[in-house]
């Protein structure tokens, strides 16, 4: 069965027989505001005077989107919680920054991977991208995600600086984890990025527990996990979501359905089409969005946010995407398990093309600026990428180094 | 050994772990309790009992039974600023969830350059002699030792269970604390003040000079009583608790050995691939040239935990088994 | 929260919503036959002239209900399948017979294990008999059953003898397993008794492969894990659910919410009232079913069955029940996590006291014969007691044995 | 040592175990692989590729990402009469499915007194050296040696690999085949029979006088290597392949020690608590009078396995690291 891309945001997790021995809590699932496109009618909200993030900062790259602290956050939120308004300028702008950001390290990373310069396997996010911008954008460096074997779009969104992030996929002592962890642990504790991750739902448990931390410390953080189609069929999944829903927790479950998990077709590991589906087991809301939207993952993202953040508990959030390149780098091991029309359907939908149509449409985004903008962005990479290869590897003595705390 | 400074009280094990839970609540605000039946019911074994009146339900959570799900809260609580009290109920259920202690746990740190510091107390119950079967009574220590990133303490005593829980709960690395059901009720004097035993120190628990006995947690008192026995064949030994098997006081069992020129390690474990393997390699590759005899070995047969009362009594290790050992190693 | 019995089976895992991107051979879960109330009405099949296994054998012992092979299924399925005709008095009476079976066999294990001599903790299954008995009237000796930590009551029946499963608590050599495993993981392979199980949520996934296999060897056999409201937040519960749902495997997932996991209430370790709310994560059937009403279950688990037998695949059936004693042993730990009105409540609906109670009604038993059975029923016990106290204990060169085959 | 009897072909490691799984899956009709991508994908590690073509979508399943339900497909298949080839895609995984391999797999039939056989195989691969970081490289076959009632086979050669993955499949006990990523490629000759290697049979890869190295998997060819080198110091070393570790050929072990007085052990897993701990133990036990010096180990040090290339090379135990550690343990 050829999988075709989805249009319309929906509501899962509601069911038609009344129950009368179920607590009305823990049903009725939020209606989602997904379903409102918001594309083109773009009224701005009163505080849009926010300074453009995509500037180049001092030293040349283009200052990361989410590198806000929570006192920033007022603008996206507007954006946000308005329902006849749509976002600011300033957002549009950030959306698009952080999709392209992730666009073009990936292809550059997937290069230089298939051209051996990268040692290990690189799980490239170029499809996706819409998921980490949409969602990342509400959120601040105090908010934390967890994220997957396919991290990097994550930490891009999340603020991520290419050049600590090349470092780290060299294997280089200036990358963010000083060698020790490559593609598949990822991380950055200070942007809220709490690891890529290698072990396939690896993510929720370490996510949920954050989310408690966020509510035990008496924050209003919120704690997002993203997961695969594949992943949603681990036991940590389960176990995670149930007691997130229990305690109420500031959690956001983001499923990236591409519709494999490495080789395998979702038909194929599990007997549902929307993973959404599981969040009534839960008793917490279940959202399918269609995640080439960047507009419709964004909106739907803020829903299940402001719930967390008003201590209203998590939410289930899928999103129905693809990874236009293979499972492993970009040309993969050569399998035919997905057709050259499926790839084709999707690709069409590419999100970042599109939105960024959308963009010129509105006037948001002009030809000009944008030539200009992709023309800064090979720049950042290149110079990021020199700093990497620049940058010394580790000293072997560092090997015992980091295994414990010694304070 | 750590003295009791002052008020010098004999408590049992149990009362001695709560105690140090106690300790711990008071001093950090961000230390909680979470785990199956932890707060309401003070945990099965009893040690958190009171504990919830004392402190309320925003510092003890009984969670779902969902094993990976209480390691993983721990590994994400730690992460961003808490500092766990997990419980896994019985040590076999740690098999549950050792994707989270192995690959989340135990490398989180490590993998991440040295930026994240998981201080994770993790409480568990091991050990056979209650009639619990094959799924209720293993000892699986072994597999925690093996994973660098970890540390793991076993108290014998009553008052190493308090210390060790407070330097636990304080150590800024994930450690795990393994209990001992058989030591429940085991008396001993505890003072009330707050103190840590700290980890990674043995404890010469009782001092001798022609034989060394290595014992961890329960099997202490065992190899206390087997050193009795022994004294009537002509050994004089002298008994160490390890009391941390990661790190282990290495340098503390080479000196003893060095005196003794013997040495047995004991444990309730599986022998074969125990943590006795570790420790008896470990002693003959730097003490070859003081040893008069063998390292031996007293650990479990190679069988699961039977539930029969007589079969468990033959599987069970004790004072006997190590005197019999000792006497054919020795060949007296 | 007061737990309240419930009284009619739902059938959850619809939703009211179209919706269009998801395969229907996985929604619109099977139309509960549950609702039905047989009671009363007891139309008698044609073929009702099996011979009635109520009867003593020659051993002086009730011959055990379950101990059927295949071919003497029949009448059991007439009985369920026949929407206008209630089940044979056979039925009736063994319905009856594994209900009182399991209720005497527990209480007199309890109050030995409370005078100290049976060793270790016993899980008592008294108050949930329904949910066994009306499960196992569907099942014969090839079908197989995993059961958990409280698994007296489902190895009763499915046929399992008083004297080897007393010789079994006591740890003797003539038990189920000769002394090695205990209450806890009593079994029977000749019964299809994959064992009782100290791991909560350790069935689920056994059973599954159980199921599998019964598919794979092309066998019509089916495979039912027993697990309780606790064990449904183990994960494992929740990859055996979906892989049993993707296979479409003959495995039946039957929750007996008993309100409770050890000492933690429901509404304090899941978010939801009804287990079977998660059925429709996985793409099956989810029933509740009034887990003190005996026909019920029997109705709801026939369904279930005959859906398992024929190809499509499993189904969650969600019995809604309480245990009488403590969680371990009769009186437990003292603990005060239960009021006495909600067991007062339960008790009142005593699935053993209310369905003999309906058959004096019909007339398919009389005061008499119930007074001469419960007599024949303690000669047996008695006896079985005796029999596993005169028992030798294993020897101890037993212990090395059968860790390994060395066939 | 077995000897390929015709057809001598020099084939590859993931191609013999290819030709292991093809001869069962023709042999035994109650068998079948089940994992994550062992069907349409013949695996990531490519060993079951062609085998789908040729035995079709009722003997290989994909399953979905559920190492917990694939573990368990794996313990209630055997319990009902099939011969399951369970794939555990990284040895890593493994502790997402402790809790089925522990508790239920490795205890059912002893629990059950005797009347449960488990004919389970499962293939894994362990290993670094491929930059795969610290959740992709492990070496945790020291968990499973611990275990009552599960073997650990773990080839070093593509004959081995064939004969062993025969021999465990052929066992009615649950057999864990530990591969290793590095040896994939590795070529050697394996006939085109069919043919078992006796599970618990260790194999004297080269004779030698005067020193023992014991090597687990892969580490047989850098202690071949070794031994090259050692040859040039005066030493002659027997390098023995342990190929099973559980159970472990104790007595072919210390039939070689009594004859050369000298033994290392080497594997690569994290020394501290692995094999070669229980190995250098028996050792010194069974062999006392016959050593001349301590018994030394190599494995891994005690860390995650890094990522960055560099800090990888210097992670890996190989050649260098005997020689060196040998000349250390006889100050030469
Ligand atoms: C516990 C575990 N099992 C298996 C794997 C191997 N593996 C890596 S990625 C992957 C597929 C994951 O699929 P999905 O969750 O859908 O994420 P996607 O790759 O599609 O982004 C698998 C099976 C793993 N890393 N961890
Ligand atoms: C993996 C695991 N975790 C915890 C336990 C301890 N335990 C034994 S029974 C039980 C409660 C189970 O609750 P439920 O599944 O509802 O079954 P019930 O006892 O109510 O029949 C718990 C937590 C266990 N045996 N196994
Ligand atoms: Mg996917
Ligand atoms: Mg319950």
């Amino acid at each position: 069965m050829a999988r075709q891309p989805v249009r319309r945001a929906r509501t899962n997790g509601t069911k038609s027989e009344a129950k009368s021995a179920t607590r009305s809590a823990t049903k009725g699932a939020t209606k989602s505001t997904a379903e409102s496109t918001t594309r083109g009618t773009a009224k701005r909200p009163a505080n849009t005077a926010a300074k453009s993030p995509a500037k180049s900062s001092k030293k040349g790259r283009a200052r990361s989107p989410a590198r806000r602290t929570a006192k920033s956050r007022s603008a996206a939120e507007t954006g946000t919680r308005s329902a006849t308004s749509g976002p600011s300028d300033r957002v549009l702008q950030e959306l698009h920054l952080r999709m392209a950001r992730i666009r073009k390290f990936e292809e550059a990373a997937g290069g230089l991977m298939e051209d051996g310069k990268i040692p290990g396997a690189l799980h490239l996010y170029v499809g996706q991208e819409a998921v980490a911008s949409g969602i990342m954008q509400h959120l601040s460096d105090e908010d934390q995600i967890t994220s997957t074997h396919r991290g990097h779009g994550h930490l891009i969104a999340k603020g991520g600086a290419f050049p600590e992030m090349f470092a780290e996929l060299f294997g280089k002592a200036s990358g963010y984890c000083k060698g020790k962890g490559g593609s598949m642990h990822i991380s950055n504790m200070s942007l809220g990025m709490l690891g890529a991750n290698g072990i396939v739902g690896g993510g929720p448990p370490i996510a949920m527990g954050a989310a408690f931390s966020n509510k035990f410390r008496g924050t209003d953080r919120v704690a997002v996990c993203f997961f695969g189609d594949g992943a949603s069929n681990e036991g940590s999944f389960h176990e995670a979501a149930n007691m997130a829903s229990l305690y109420k927790l500031p959690c956001i479950f983001v499923c990236e359905n591409n519709g494999y998990g490495e080789y395998t077709a979702q038909e194929n590991h599990q007997a549902i089409r929307d993973v959404a589906d599981r969040a009534a087991g839960y008793g917490m809301p279940g959202v399918v969005v269609d995640g080439m939207d960047v507009m419709a993952v964004y909106e739907a993202a803020g829903e299940a946010i402001d719930r967390a953040r008003r201590g209203d508990g998590p939410s289930l959030l899928e999103a129905k995407t693809y990874r236009f390149f293979d499972h492993v780098g970009m040309r993969g091991m050569g399998l035919t398990y997905r057709s050259d029309e499926e790839l084709e359907a999707w690709r069409r939908k590419d999100a970042l093309l599109s939105f960024e149509a959308m963009l010129l449409d509105m006037g948001v985004m002009t030809k000009r600026k944008l030539t200009s903008f992709y023309k800064k962005l090979d720049e950042e990479l290149a110079a990021a990428i020199q700093f990497a290869e620049a940058s010394p590897f580790p000293d072997p003595s560092e090997l015992l180094e980091d295994v414990y705390s010694v304070a | 050994m750590e003295k009791a400074k002052q008020q010098p009280r004999s408590i049992t094990y149990v009362a001695a772990i709560t105690e140090g839970v106690r300790a711990i609540l008071n001093e950090q605000d961000n230390a909680f309790v979470a785990g199956e039946d932890v707060a309401g019911a003070g945990s099965v074994f009893g040690y958190y009992r009171g504990l919830l009146a004392e402190f309320g339900e925003n510092r003890l959570f009984d969670t779902p039974i969902s094993e990976k799900a209480i390691m993983g809260l721990g590994v994400g609580a730690a992460a961003t600023g808490c500092r766990p009290i997990i419980d896994i109920m019985f040590m076999d259920f740690i098999a549950e969830c050792m994707d989270e202690v192995t690959n989340q746990l135990a490398k989180m740190r490590y993998m991440f350059g040295g930026a994240a510091t998981l201080p994770v107390t993790v409480l568990t119950m091991s050990g056979g002699g209650m009639n619990m079967a094959a799924q209720h009574s293993q000892c699986l220590e072994a597999w925690l030792a093996h994973l660098p990133g970890v540390k793991v303490v076993m108290p014998a005593t009553p008052y190493d269970a308090k210390g060790l829980v407070i330097a636990a709960a304080r150590d800024n690395n994930p450690v795990f604390v393994v209990l001992n059901k058989l030591s429940l009720g085991i008396r001993g004097e505890v003072p009330e003040e707050v103190y840590e035993v700290p980890i990674g120190k043995a404890n010469v628990v009782r001092e001798g000079s022609n034989y060394t006995i290595v014992a961890v947690s329960r099997m202490v008192h065992e190899a206390v009583k087997a050193a009795d026995e022994l004294a009537g064949l002509g050994l004089d030994a002298e008994v160490i608790d390890v009391r941390s098997i990661q790190p282990l006081d290495t340098a503390l069992i080479i000196k003893s050995v060095e005196k003794t020129h013997r040495a047995l390690v004991v444990h309730e474990a599986v022998r074969f691939g125990g943590i006795g393997g570790e420790i008896a390699a470990q002693i003959q590759e730097l003490a070859f040239d003081h040893l008069d005899a063998p390292v031996a070995r007293v650990g479990a047969p190679f069988s699961p935990v039977p539930f029969s009362p007589v079969l468990e009594a033959t599987y069970m290790p004790n004072a006997a088994k190590i005197v019999a050992e000792v006497r054919k190693t020795l060949e007296i």
